[in-house]
């Protein structure tokens, strides 16, 4: 049983960090079709800037900050740089534009830090927390409430606000929103800003649990988009339950399967969702109109 | 001039600008082409970064010196991203368009495998700066290696495992090149050594939780002690998860935990009591004074630091064994000839270098035995050499 | 009747809670025009989606040209004859005209994987004997003169009869036009109206979901008329016309509103 | 249809003409890596850009292609070249077995389903070390063609622009035929093609059939030139780059997969001068060529030729 524990709560800790990179998948997709592969870099932007920020004196939580204005900063620089002026390209060429933006990030990410990886020692220590047997990081109640927040954060600006439902508005029928005079251009802006600053949240929370370095975007970016997937893209519910549940896949795979097999498990996983239902969980499953 | 050999030209020299060659102001007297190929980025610019800046500072200095036999060293170095197919085409261009006397690098065993094959057919000395035993096992006439092969990590920490008493080992590798090719050869030595690998795990190269595979290991019955082949960030995060989950059987950790980085990445208070093989670099003033090795690891220590202000890595220490041993054997051949430098690398003795004291042969294209590796603990955040 | 060549009998369909069509049915039989009229909403093309194959109906059944087709995919109705074009154009726009049509000579063309990446000679004949029916159909609706330019470049009336002649392609026996002059000026809506009758002539039954109530009281022989997903007359133009119900559910809401228009 | 024979005609004569231009042995290298990589994005191509669906699994059938050439001779004893077929085959026969089910996917959904399939392809190779060698990878004996033993880079120069051609000329012929316009058909609106007659789900998988062949034929042809292969080859960067090359060099056209697969094996050669920058350099330029030609660089650049010629 403790065995269960351990492994659901590792689950859910890496799971949470998934779940907030696909909601940043989410948030962009839904303003404008762009599959961002550039997300992962958001994340590594967040862990790697506050390393620096902290060892060249910053007060940790002032150095969280300056990344997430750093993230947010790269997240608008690419919609105003490279997507905006690619406006009306079809779906696929964007999403070539993100990975060559993810390639540019990381290598210039590679000049400006270095190739080395990093630490940030736990917000509250690193001493594990014995709950029925299972050893819990502090850190990973961090995680878990920091990912808590933000979807809590989302779900009332979406909700309770007029910019949140000019997102939604858009997300929904774009020429429709532009027709009631949303700014659709401006949503998207703040979908590539939002979506910064959750990756970098997301970078910033991890990093004293998995370290970070100047690469660790691309495979955050993969398994944060494999995550959307399952959920269906779409839908910020679809993100954070795809993440966690794929979180939770590769430690059930990982403590019960094989540990070399894990991401196959995730993986099989996922197909078998999409057979049964090929817009993943929570995707609209209209019918098609013709 | 015909038009012909015009266009020709022109088109040559568009080629050429297209593909980037270097173009090298006419000097006298003529360099001394080294080439290296490196993992530079990629899963494993672990090994490969500080390796790319060993060489570049030490053909520096060298050639600050008054260069090899009155000729300043040129080094080319490619980034292979630690891509089999891209490293085989860098070791084309070195070999065919960059005319390189001698090849220093190779970073991993899959990338030096695969270029290997070039450096034999063009009888050029390629000295690797990996580990896989296979890279001089059989021996390959034109190619050397460096590092101590993951057999002898197996075997110096199984003997430690012995000499503690203990026989029942589980294991946790990494999937990538260095963690499996390790992992095979601690199973193939295992029985030999008296130890018998009761339970296995593995961990993907850029994994960020291995708290299920550590859970797993510490549930199995009867291991007595844990061994980690692996390489970069994947020892710290398992060293951390040991920690975490309360685990107190002996932790091994491989020479691929190869600089003062681990102990601050897996922090201090996670890597007590951890034990590991280790090259004389890492613990070089704890090094008695009439250690041979002390004063080569202490001024190569001091000048990576100094320059690029970060610890010192075995793996930089690697290149510099190689490039030292290639300059070496150039003054002693007084030559580049491929065949002559391969004879005079081969007749490499004594040569005291980072990783222990090279002794080369026709047979043993390495030339390091189980002495070069020492016992080290990390006792309060520092390492601690064992009495042998 | 042994002429009848597509049948619909007691078909249902629901989507979520909302019941789409439920207990709709028609005959259509060769060498006539039926015409399928109701409000927006009806369940019009939601019926052509079902007798095309595109969509399950949970209750009634489909048979053409005497064989039960109930839950078969649309590329087995076409290869039994059942053709179709949309109300929301389908066409392939990156494509040119004349290809469009080729495209509808797919189960035509005796050509295999095989022979066509090699490129031999049953695959060059098929493009060619592909290619000549196509041009001669471009010309029967009135496009020979735009058979190499790219779909996309053509006018939406163009489009509309586009679709057409690639359904005809396929040379089918039953033909669903889902509202094939709309959109269309006067001048192009009396060029269809000739092109359906002529269809027609040949054996063909067509379907024809339209709005042009001229245009359906002039061409059709039957009429069906749906409102809410339901049957609500069906009959002969004239007996559609004085149809009380159709009347006052569907001319009199629509020609309130078009007097009020006017 | 001259299209089609100008395309064949220049690719021939730049095959044939730039050796004459090579001051290196290494050029004959790079070039004929060019080749065998576009063999593999022009197989891309016919699902991607003919047939309209996305593959982030290609490598996965490349890494099946190569492989095949190390464990053919080493398990079944066969001479390598006789494996050169044989993993296509297999690569094929995969295909279509796996196809079948994921490519009732359409658009992301596709991608994450291909994506998964190379990466349990990428695992397989790299956990069943005992077989496959793992990820330090497996050595392929040099192949015999009636005696002849290929050897560097302008041996496999001839081999893989020989492979390429036909390769090319297949596609074309693929693209001006029934079954080409069926793919484009079903490309353009699934409906509109399943209405007139085209099993959609049958031609689907042939188009991925077809370019699981492709990469399993490119694949074995780069571990026979590089008598080595690590799991890498059918790596999920890989998948990506193959991708990127396709729709860099434009998706709708065949030799637009030459011109993308030359651009980006060529680049990381050409970038090599900035060392430290090269990958922001890379990236850059990819971003850059998207903008500025977004459906590619051939149908961009044949578009702009004519409009400055109109």
């Amino acid at each position: 049983m403790p065995e269960l524990l351990q492994f659901l709560v590792s689950g859910l800790t890496v799971g949470a960090v998934y779940a907030l990179v696909a909601l940043g998948f989410t948030l962009i997709h839904n303003a404008s079709d762009v599959v961002n592969f550039a997300q992962g870099e958001f994340v590594m932007l967040g862990g790697m800037v506050t390393v620096f920020a902290a060892a060249a004196g910053l007060a940790l939580p002032l150095a969280a900050l300056l990344a997430i204005a750093v993230a947010v900063l790269v997240g608008l620089a690419l919609h105003r740089l490279a997507i905006e002026p690619a406006r009306g390209a079809s779906a696929v060429t964007l999403i070539i534009i993100t990975i060559g933006a993810s390639i540019f990030l990381r290598g210039v990410a590679q000049i400006v830090f270095d190739k080395r990886f990093h630490q940030l020692p736990g917000f509250s220590g690193n001493d594990p927390i014995m709950v029925l047997g299972a050893a819990i990081l502090p850190q990973s109640f961090w995680v878990l409430g920091g990912a808590l927040l933000v979807f809590a954060g989302l779900f009332l600006f979406l909700e309770r606000t007029l910019m949140g439902k000019a997102v939604l508005a858009t997300a929904a029928n774009r020429l429709a929103a532009r027709l009631v005079g949303v700014d659709t251009s401006c949503v998207l802006a703040l979908s590539f800003g939002l979506s910064a600053a959750i990756g970098a949240f997301a970078g910033i929370l991890i990093t004293p649990i998995t370290l970070t370095s100047f690469d660790v975007g691309t495979l955050l970016a993969l398994k944060g988009f494999a995550a959307a997937m399952l959920g269906g893209m779409g839908s910020p519910l679809g993100a954070v339950v795809g993440g966690l549940l794929l979180g939770l896949l590769e430690a059930l795979g990982a403590g019960y399967v094989s540990s070399a097999y894990k991401d196959a498990v995730a993986f099989l996983v996922i197909l078998a969702v999409l057979f049964a239902m090929p817009q993943g969980l929570f995707g609209h499953r209209g019918v098609e109109r013709v | 001039m015909s038009l012909g050999t015009l266009l020709r030209r022109g088109v040559i020299a568009a080629g050429a600008l297209l593909l980037a060659t270097p173009v090298m102001a006419q000097r006298a007297p003529e360099p001394i082409r080294i080439g290296a190929v490196l993992s530079v980025t990629g899963p494993a610019s672990f090994l490969g970064d500080p390796e790319d800046k060993t060489l570049r500072l030490y053909v520096n200095r060298i050639n600050q010196a008054g260069g090899v036999n009155g000729r300043p060293l040129q080094l080319i170095v490619y980034d292979d991203a630690g891509d089999a197919n891209r490293a085989r085409t860098f070791a084309t261009r070195l070999v065919e368009d960059d005319r390189v006397v001698a090849m220093v690098g190779g970073t991993t065993t899959g990338t030096t495998l695969a270029m290997r094959p070039v450096f034999e057919d063009a009888r050029i000395p390629f000295i690797s700066l990996a580990g896989g035993i296979e890279i001089i096992d059989p021996v390959q006439p034109f190619t050397f290696k460096t590092p101590h092969t993951d057999r002898m990590a197996c075997e110096k920490i199984f003997a430690d495992i012995r000499a503690r008493g203990l026989t029942r080992v589980g294991m946790i590798s990494g999937t990538d090149g260095f963690g499996q090719s390790m992992r095979g050869q601690c199973v193939r030595v295992a029985g030999a050594a008296g130890i018998t690998i009761v339970a296995e795990e593995s961990y993907g190269p850029r994994d960020s939780d291995m708290t299920p595979q550590l859970t797993r290991l510490r549930n199995a019955t009867g291991i007595e002690a844990v061994v980690n082949p692996g390489f970069g960030q994947g020892p710290a995060i398992v060293t951390r998860g040991y920690h975490q989950l309360g685990i107190r059987l002996p932790l091994y950790q491989s020479h691929g935990v190869a600089s003062r980085e681990f102990i601050n990445l897996a922090t201090p208070a996670a890597a007590e009591g951890v034990r590991l093989p280790a090259a004389a670099l890492l613990i070089a003033e704890q090094l008695p004074a009439n250690d041979p090795q002390r004063q080569v690891v202490l001024d190569y220590k001091a000048a990576f630091e100094r320059e690029f202000n970060q610890p010192v890595s075995t793996f930089g220490g690697h290149a510099y064994d190689g490039l030292m041993i290639l300059v070496e054997a150039m003054r002693r051949a007084n030559s580049t000839d491929g065949t002559r430098l391969r004879d005079a690398i081969r007749a490499t003795r004594g040569f005291v270098g980072t990783g222990g004291i090279v002794n080369m042969s026709a047979t043993d294209h390495m030339g390091l035995d189980l002495s070069a590796f020492r016992m080290v603990e990390i006792r309060n955040g520092d390492w601690v050499l064992l009495g042998n | 009747m042994s002429n009848v060549l597509l049948s619909a009998e007691n078909i249902g369909i629901g989507f979520g809670g909302l019941r789409a069509l439920d207990g709709v049915g028609f005959e259509a039989r060769a060498g006539e025009v039926l015409a399928i009229i109701g409000p927006n909403g009806a369940g019009k093309t939601t019926l052509f989606n079902i007798v095309s194959g595109l969509y399950r109906a949970d209750a009634g059944r489909v048979v053409l040209a005497g064989q039960e087709v109930t839950q078969a995919p649309p590329h087995r109705l076409a290869a039994l004859g059942l053709s179709r074009t949309f109300q929301n154009l389908q066409i392939f726009f990156r494509m040119t005209a004349a290809e469009n049509v080729m495209a509808g000579r797919h189960l035509r063309e005796a050509s295999s994987l095989l022979a066509d990446l090699l490129r031999l000679p049953a695959a060059r004949r098929a493009n060619r004997a592909s290619r000549d029916a196509a041009l001669a159909l471009l010309a029967e609706v009135g496009l020979a003169e735009h058979a190499d330019r790219p779909a996309g470049s053509l006018p939406y009336g163009a489009l509309k009869r586009l679709e057409i002649a690639r359904a005809l392609a396929t040379e089918p026996r039953v033909l669903l036009l889902d509202e094939p002059a709309a959109g269309c000026n006067p001048v192009e809506t009396a060029e269809i109206d000739h092109l359906i009758a002529a269809i027609a002539a040949r054996g063909v039954a067509v379907v024809l979901i339209e709005h042009d109530m001229k245009m359906v009281m002039r061409i059709s022989r039957q009429v069906v008329v749906l409102n809410q997903g339901r049957l609500l007359a069906a009959g002969t133009p004239a007996e559609v016309r004085n149809n009380p119900d159709v009347i006052a559910a569907y001319l009199g809401l629509h020609g309130a509103k078009e007097a009020a228009l006017a | 249809m001259n299209a089609r024979w100008a395309t064949l005609l220049i690719l021939a004569a730049v095959i044939a003409v730039i050796p004459w231009f090579f001051p290196s042995g290494y050029y004959f290298r790079v070039a004929a890596l060019v080749w065998v990589t576009a063999l593999g994005a022009v197989g891309l191509q016919v699902l991607m850009g003919q047939a309209g669906q996305v593959s982030l699994g290609h490598a996965g059938f490349v890494g099946i292609g190569a492989y095949a050439m190390a464990l053919g001779p080493k398990y079944l004893g066969l001479p390598v070249l006789a494996c050169l077929p044989l993993g296509a085959a297999l690569a094929g026969l995969i295909a279509f077995l796996v196809g079948r089910p994921i490519l009732r996917l359409k658009g992301h959904y596709l991608a994450v389903a291909t994506l998964g399939f190379g990466i349990l392809v990428a695992m397989v190779l790299v956990s069943e070390i005992a077989v496959t060698g793992g990820p330090d990878g497996i050595r392929i004996p040099r192949p015999e063609i009636f005696g002849w033993r290929p050897r560097g880079g302008e041996a496999w120069y001839w081999i893989n622009g020989a492979a390429l051609l036909i390769g090319v000329w297949l596609a074309l012929n693929l693209q001006h035929s029934p079954s080409g316009r069926a793919l484009a058909a079903l490309h353009d609106s699934e409906v509109a093609a399943r209405t007139i007659g085209i099993d959609v789900a049958r031609h689907k998988l042939r188009a991925f059939v077809i370019a699981a062949v492709y990469g399993a034929v490119a694949g074995g042809l780069m571990a026979m030139m590089n008598g080595f292969v690590t799991p890498d080859a059918a790596g999920f960067l890989q998948s990506v780059e193959y991708v990127t090359m396709v729709v860099i060099g434009g998706l709708a056209s065949v030799p637009g997969a030459v011109v993308g697969a030359a651009l980006l094996v060529l680049l990381p050669q050409a970038l090599t001068v900035f060392h430290d920058y090269e990958h922001a350099v890379l990236g850059l330029l990819i971003m850059l060529f998207m903008i500025f030609l977004r459906v590619g660089i051939v149908p961009g650049l044949a578009s702009l030729l004519r409009r400055r010629s109109a």
